[in-house]
């Protein structure tokens, strides 16, 4: 795998690693058989991502991808947050190898269920775009 | 850290220091993927070069340096037939185990199809087995892919049940690349030859651990690769029973007796004939050492929890090592242990940039959600017990620490 | 004299003088086979060496070792890419010129006979092209041979009017073997490109010779052979231009993008990539060299009476001569160059050890009766004038002797 | 061509090459299509080879059989000659490669009929076996 530095930088010390108890919002993707599951823990305040972090099982770049997309909303507002496309989680990487760009897919996929657990707990309607 | 170069037992790292100034470090690595690669072996180098520089004549040409490169080719098919226990005129060299493969089974399949177009193979065979097979499929064949059980085996029974009256090939490897099952291919050529129907085996993973012997073993076909037992990268070879009927893969010029066209790469040969007579001659002691490194690095492994070993306890190679740790993903796995200069690998090395889970572990019924963390650790001679105590330190750590990381993990086996 | 043990320039000659003593004897040998085989030139070798043993590692695999093989060989195809003006994802490693052209061959016939089972090339291609358009014959293909002319041309008319609809493939090599002759390959591009019908060409011969553009030529195929141009054996290469519908030859593993399966053969490809831009760098000034030493080789070689020139006098390889002596028979001509250390061929290398006449001399209207008196000398980077001048020293004499030997020479050729 | 030293000597060193003027019979055999001439010239005195040459046109191995077998049967009686066979000069050369051994059975036919042609003059029934 030709993995860029900045992948083996938040492969090796991934940031925001872990869970929150009492989160405020939780999202879940990817299953055991594909061999990348991502599990993504809010902490909101004032509308804002006050905390994250993530529980990943996954090759290199899954482990990258949650550790760079956690860094990248974390302190945005909700808004900004679900506005993080995969292809701004690669770029900041330096880029993924074309055959595991689905691992970034799979990082914007956790916070955007995750931000909706947020939405439907506190009884608001989820967002789809 | 600016720029990596590696050895056979040594990795330089050339890093910066503080100053700027450019420092190298040398660490020792362990390889421990010998089933994907070995390193070529120095005697076996040494015996290659002079082909490529002085001796560099077409072994089909009439003059002296001809000359000299043909007696080197048929020194080197001697070497081959002699481990093998085939006859020298049995035996054809290629440019490696998925050339020999494909040869095989396309070659019996178009020279026999008036006979019948039904083949037999097993569901743990290498891609180079199964895709070939996959492709005849496609050209009006039908393929039997028998199953194994847990540990990897084929059962004689069900070949027996599979054999039909229109069957021309049997093609079941002798070791399994990816867990080491050995198969019980006396048998198993035994059931080909009373029911006369071809039986090759793929014996890449084999040679210089198992000993053979195509005459007891009733092998008609078997094939080989230079890479996987420190010969040279490239280069195959293939034996054929005498009065096979078998069409060529590589048409062209008449070497090899028309059975493998194109001009014969002499330092190659002569490179994998070499490697062949010391790896068969070293068998025994060679096994020796290796199983127990095997056995020591199993019982070290297994110490980890939720850890499972792949393959036959006993029935297998004395070289691999291949385990299954659950809520952990094999890439990850490979990457950190790569950080430590550990080189190793998950399923088979064609694999590795593919994402599918082991077709091999799938069919000895490994659940699809722990497949992916499995590592299989290969060993060579230039491993030693230090190395195993190496791997045995670092392993267990790094599974610790992408189970910490892991939604799957259950408390119980986190460590934060 | 015991034993013989040759160099790249050197003969060594072990005898026992009259003491019983053993002396060496060195002398020059002089090489003109460079159309059937190269030596490996040191600067390749020095490249190649280090993938045997350091950098050993599966290019397939994720760990450094692994990842410094897959690095190597991505340069090689960068290098072999530049040298045909293509781009690096249609260059796919082979183990050689025989299989390229298989796969070329039997690549498109299998994946495109819904579209037409019609293929045409020429009577004079290497078998490798040759026969495996035969074999394809007896899977239901047609194929038309077309004709050359003296010079071993093939005419462009011919061309034109042997193109149907069913028509999937034109093979019509870059340059001859064993004549030297070099075909209209844009021209028949623009032929082919105009019926859009995939245009191969074997360009094995022409590589360091002929400057190639594949876009330009419009070549959809290409297949080249390491060893023709002092890279190692057992490695070649083949440029499929993109969207060409093609199927794999050999099945197996994911390399080569699913093109072509089987663990790549790391240090033959770095020597090939080294090799080709070495021979594609050098081209004109050795093409220079070569023409003065060809041209100087035939006009003395037309001097002997009853001798004819076999090829196009021009469009011909600045390496290849190719000449025909009549009342003579080749095998023994070249076995009494080989005692004076000369090394050379009639016809093709391949070929030597039957008894075919040549059937490239054949399709150029060669009477049967003097085809067995033709002699190839191949030019190469060792070779000086003063191997010219012995040649030219040592040719007539040799002939002579065969006449004086022969009941075909007239008495006018008699010297005896 | 793995030729063995007798061959090479026989080959490099032809004996009895050349053609005997007024010979008693001429025999003459292979065409050059094959690439394959041997002809054979015969001096016979008292029932005896006299005299014997050859030319040949061919490869290393039909000019050493040729000058073997002339070796073989100088001197000897028609009948002995007659009765050279092909493997016989094969085995007086060390032997011939598999793919050459049609060059010694050109030299047992030359000899053949040269000695049938001798037999013709002299009004003769030619030799069958
Ligand atoms: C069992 C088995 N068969 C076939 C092959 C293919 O051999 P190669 O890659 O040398 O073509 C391999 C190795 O890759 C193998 O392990
Ligand atoms: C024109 C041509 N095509 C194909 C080949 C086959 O190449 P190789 O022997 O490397 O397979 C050769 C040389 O033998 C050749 O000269």
């Amino acid at each position: 795998m030709d993995y860029s530095l900045k992948v083996m930088d938040h492969f090796s010390n991934p940031r925001n690693m872990g869970t929150i108890e009492n989160s405020d919002g939780v999202g879940e993707v990817g299953n055991a058989k594909c061999g990348d599951i991502m599990k993504i823990y809010l902490k909101v305040e004032d509308d804002r991502i006050a905390d994250v972090k993530f529980q990943t099982f996954g090759c290199g770049a899954a482990i990258a991808s949650s550790s760079m997309a956690t860094e990248l909303i974390k302190g945005k507002t909700l808004r900004e947050a679900w506005g993080l496309s995969n292809k701004a989680v690669a770029e900041a990487l330096d880029g993924l190898p074309p055959i595991k760009m689905h691992c970034s897919m799979l990082a914007e996929e956790a916070i955007h269920e995750a931000i909706n657990d947020y939405l439907r707990k506190k009884g608001l309607e989820p967002w789809t775009e | 850290m600016i720029n990596r170069r590696n050895g056979c037992g040594t990795i330089v790292t050339d890093i910066h220091d503080c100053e700027g100034v450019r420092v190298t470090i040398r660490n020792q690595i362990i390889y421990m993927d010998n089933s994907a690669t070995t390193p070529v072996r120095k005697e076996v180098v040494e015996e290659m070069i002079p082909y490529m520089t002085e001796n560099f004549g077409n072994p089909s040409s009439i003059y002296e340096i001809g000359k000299i490169s043909k007696h080197a080719v048929d020194r080197a098919r001697e070497k081959v037939a002699y481990a093998l226990g085939a006859e020298e005129n049995e035996i054809f060299f290629t440019s490696g185990g998925t050339e020999s493969d494909n040869c095989a089974i396309k070659g019996i399949a178009f020279a026999n199809q008036n006979k019948g177009k039904h083949i037999i193979t097993s569901s743990i065979e290498h891609h180079a087995v199964l895709h070939t097979c996959a492709w005849l499929e496609g050209q009006g064949f039908e393929v039997t892919y028998l199953p194994v059980d847990k540990y990897g085996t084929v059962s004689l029974e069900e070949l027996k049940n599979a054999v039909r009256d229109d069957t021309i090939l049997i093609s079941i490897m002798l070791a399994n690349n990816e867990i080491g099952t050995i198969q019980p291919v006396e048998e198993i050529g035994k059931i080909a030859k009373e029911n006369r129907i071809y039986f090759h085996t793929d014996a890449v993973q084999a040679i210089g651990h198992v000993p053979i012997d195509v005459k007891k073993m009733n092998i008609d076909l078997l094939s080989l690769s230079g890479h996987k037992f420190e010969g040279p990268k490239g280069c195959g070879a293939f034996y054929i029973r005498k009065g096979t009927k078998i069409e060529p893969l590589l048409h062209g010029g008449a070497q090899e007796r028309k059975r493998r066209a194109g001009t014969e790469n002499t330092p190659a040969i002569v490179g994998l004939g070499k490697a062949i007579e010391l790896a068969t001659a070293e068998i025994e002691e060679s096994n020796k050492t290796l199983l127990k490194l095997r056995e020591r690095l199993i019982k070290g492994l297994l110490k980890i929890p939720k850890t499972h070993l792949n393959g036959h306890p006993t029935q297998r190679l004395a070289n691999n090592v291949n385990v299954t740790f659950e809520y952990i993903e094999g890439e990850s796995l490979l990457l950190l242990l790569n950080a430590k200069e550990i080189f190793a690998s998950t399923g088979s090395a064609c694999n590795s940039s593919s994402l599918e889970p082991s077709h091999v572990l799938m069919a000895c019924g490994v659940p699809h959600e722990i497949i992916h963390g499995s590592l299989r650790l290969s060993l060579g001679r230039m491993n030693s017990e230090k190395d195993v105590d190496r791997v045995l330190e670092a392993v267990p750590e790094i599974v610790q620490k992408l189970r910490n990381m892991s939604p799957l993990t259950p408390k119980e086996y986190r460590m934060l």
